[in-house]
C-alpha cells in the first residue's frame, strides 16, 4: 500500500495517523504542505527517520521546489516526480490522508 | 491501468485540485486510461466557468477542460454538493456534467485505483 | 472501504462519507466501514445540533443496518483516547486494534478517507 | 460596540460561515453594531443565490440576506476572491456587494474588534 | 486577550499554538470542532487542566450540545453560549488560531 | 497585526496574508507583520513553483519596504525547530522569542491570522 500525506506535520496530525495504520511494507508518499516532514535539520527529522525505518518514505520533487527545500531533505528519502507518483499507485493500493 | 480521481477541495484556497491536475495528466501521458474525476464537496467549485483569475495565474476550470477535450474524459460533477453551493448546468464549463453520486460508486467498481485528491 | 476519521458539523467530511455508505449499500456493494481518529466522533450518541442550524445526521447511521452493510469497525485507541466506549455509540461497529485495522486496511481495494 | 466580521471559509464545507452567522446575531441582539462583514477567500462562496441546499438544511445565504435586511448591514465581497472563484454581481444574493480589499483596511481602522472565523 | 480555537486538538495544532503564545492573563475559547479539547476522560484532558492553570478556559455550549458532549466536560471549563461569546470579545481583544 | 502561520502552496492563506500586508501598507497603516508556526515557510528563500503552476509569491515580500513597513517579526522557535536561519529568507524580520511573541500581541488592537 501506499500512503498519501498532503499536510506539513507541525499543523496536523495526518502523517502520524498515516505512519500508525501503514503496515510496515507500506511505503508513505509526502506532497503538498506534507513534504515539509522530509526536511533536514528540523525538529521532525528524528521522527521522519523513525518512520524510514519502517517505511519507504517519497517526497514529490515539484513540492520540494516550490518551497525551496529539494536541497534540504532527510538522506533515504526518495525524491520522486508526477511520473513516478503515477508509477507508484500503479504498484499499489492507495490510501489519502491529511 | 484504470484510474478514477476523486477530488474533495475547491480550487485556490487548497493546492488539491492542482495536484489532482498533474496527477492526472502524468498518468494519461504514460499511456494510462483515467475512466472517471469525479468532483465533491467543495471539488465541484473547480468546474465554474465563471472563474476569472489573475493574468498572471492559472485558469484551473480551463485547465480541467482542455485535460477533458484532448483525452475525451468523464468529468462528474456530484450533483447534490453542486447544488448546495451554487453550480448548476448553467454555470458548468465545457466537458464538466452534473450527476448522482452512485457515478461515484461506479467508478469505484470499475477502476483499478481511485486516487482521493483532498482529505 | 469507507473511512471516517473526521470529526461532525466543524466540516462536512462525516456527513459525506455517511452519503456514499448509503450509496454504496443502494449499489449492493460489499462495503467495509472503519471508524478511525476524530471520525469515532461521528457516531457518538445524544447530538443536539439545533442550536447550530446543522442537521443532526447521526440516526441515520442506523439506517446503515436496512442495507445489509455489517461490515463495520472501530479503531479501539481512537475511541478510548477520545473518553468514549461502545455504550455511547449509535450503532455498534466491532471493537479492533491499530494492527487488526492495518490487516483489514491490506484487505480493502479502495479507501475513501472522509 | 463596533463589530467588523471577518469570513474566510466557504459554506457547508466548514462551520466558519455558520459560527460567523451565530455570532453576529447575538451581537445585534444584544444592541451592538455590526459596522461590516467581509467575505474573503473562500468565504465569498457564501454570498451565491445560486446555492440551493436541500429542503431539510439551512439556506446559509439567504440567512446572511435575511440578517442583512433585518439589521441594514453592509456585506463586502473581495473582488479578487470572488472573481477567482467565479462570484460576480450577476450571482451575489440581496444586500451583498462586491468591494476591494482596502474595505477590510477600513473596518479594522473603524471598528473596535474584528472577528475573525475560519483560519 | 481571548484566543478562539475551532479544531480539534487530535487533528490540529492550533490549540498547542494558541496556549503556547497566549498571555498567563488571557482566555481561550474553544468552539467547532475545538470544543472535544473540553471533554473528560481522553487523552487530552491532562494537556487541557495544564492550560487551565494558565488560562480561563470556555467552551462554546451549542458547539458541545450539537457533538453530544455538554454533559462529560472538565471540571473548571466554563461553558458558554453566543450571547457571551459576545461579551467576551466585548472585553477582550480576539485573536483566531486553527 | 498580520499573521503568517501556514505553510505557502498547499492552501491560499500565505498568498491572501501578503495582499492584506500590501494593502495595508496603501492605507499607509502603522502594520505589524509577525511570522509563527508554519508562517516561517511563506518567507523561505529558493522557492521554485513553476512545475506545481502556481505563482511564486514569496518575491512580492521585498515589496514590503516600499512600503515603509518595518515592524517585521520572527517566532525563533518557529523559525530553528524547522531547519530554517534569517540567511534563509527573502525579507529581514526582527527575531524574537515566544515571551517577546506575547508581548507584542498585547500590544496590537487586531489580528489577522493566515
Amino acid at each position: 500500500m501506499l500512503h498519501l500525506v498532503n499536510k506539513s506535520p507541525y499543523d496536523s496530525t495526518g502523517l502520524e495517523s498515516a505512519s500508525k495504520y501503514a503496515g510496515k511494507s507500506s511505503g508513505i508518499l509526502l506532497f503538498e504542505d506534507g513534504v515539509y516532514a522530509a526536511m533536514s535539520g528540523t525538529a521532525y527529522e528524528d521522527r521522519i527517520k523513525e518512520i524510514m525505518g519502517d517505511h519507504d518514505v517519497y517526497a514529490l520533487k515539484e513540492d520540494l521546489d516550490a518551497r525551496g527545500i529539494a536541497d534540504r531533505v532527510v538522506d533515504g528519502v526518495k525524491q520522486i516526480t508526477y511520473p513516478d507518483f503515477v508509477d507508484l499507485v500503479e504498484q499499489n493500493k492507495v490510501a489519502s490522508w491529511s | 491501468m484504470k484510474f478514477g480521481i476523486l477530488i474533495l477541495e475547491g480550487p485556490y484556497q487548497h493546492e488539491s485540485s492542482d495536484s489532482a491536475y498533474h496527477f492526472a495528466k502524468a498518468a494519461l501521458e504514460k499511456g494510462h486510461e483515467v475512466l472517471r474525476v469525479f468532483f465533491y464537496q467543495d471539488g465541484v467549485l473547480n468546474s465554474t466557468k465563471l472563474m476569472e483569475p489573475q493574468a498572471d495565474d492559472r485558469h484551473i476550470q480551463r485547465q480541467w477542460s482542455e485535460l477533458q477535450e484532448q483525452y475525451d474524459l468523464d468529468y462528474v460533477v456530484c450533483v447534490a454538493a453542486a447544488k448546495r453551493r451554487g453550480i448548476n448546468d448553467d454555470v458548468i464549463g465545457p466537458g464538466f456534467k452534473i450527476g448522482g453520486l452512485g457515478m461515484l460508486t461506479e467508478v469505484a467498481i470499475e477502476a483499478d485505483r481511485v486516487v482521493q485528491f483532498g482529505a | 472501504m469507507i473511512v471516517f476519521r473526521k470529526a461532525p458539523y466543524g466540516s462536512i467530511y462525516a456527513f459525506e462519507g455517511l452519503e456514499n455508505v448509503l450509496i454504496m449499500g443502494a449499489y449492493d456493494q460489499d462495503v467495509s466501514i472503519l471508524f478511525i481518529d476524530d471520525g469515532v466522533y461521528s457516531i457518538k450518541d445524544g447530538m443536539d445540533t439545533e442550536a447550530i442550524g446543522i442537521k443532526n445526521f447521526s440516526p441515520t447511521f442506523r439506517a446503515i443496518e436496512a442495507y445489509d452493510i455489517e461490515k463495520l469497525y472501530i479503531d479501539k485507541e481512537s475511541l478510548e483516547s477520545r473518553g468514549l466506549s461502545v455504550d455511547d455509540l449509535v450503532i455498534e461497529p466491532k471493537v479492533i486494534d491499530a494492527s487488526e485495522v492495518e490487516a483489514l486496511m491490506e484487505e480493502q481495494k479502495n479507501f475513501f478517507m472522509f
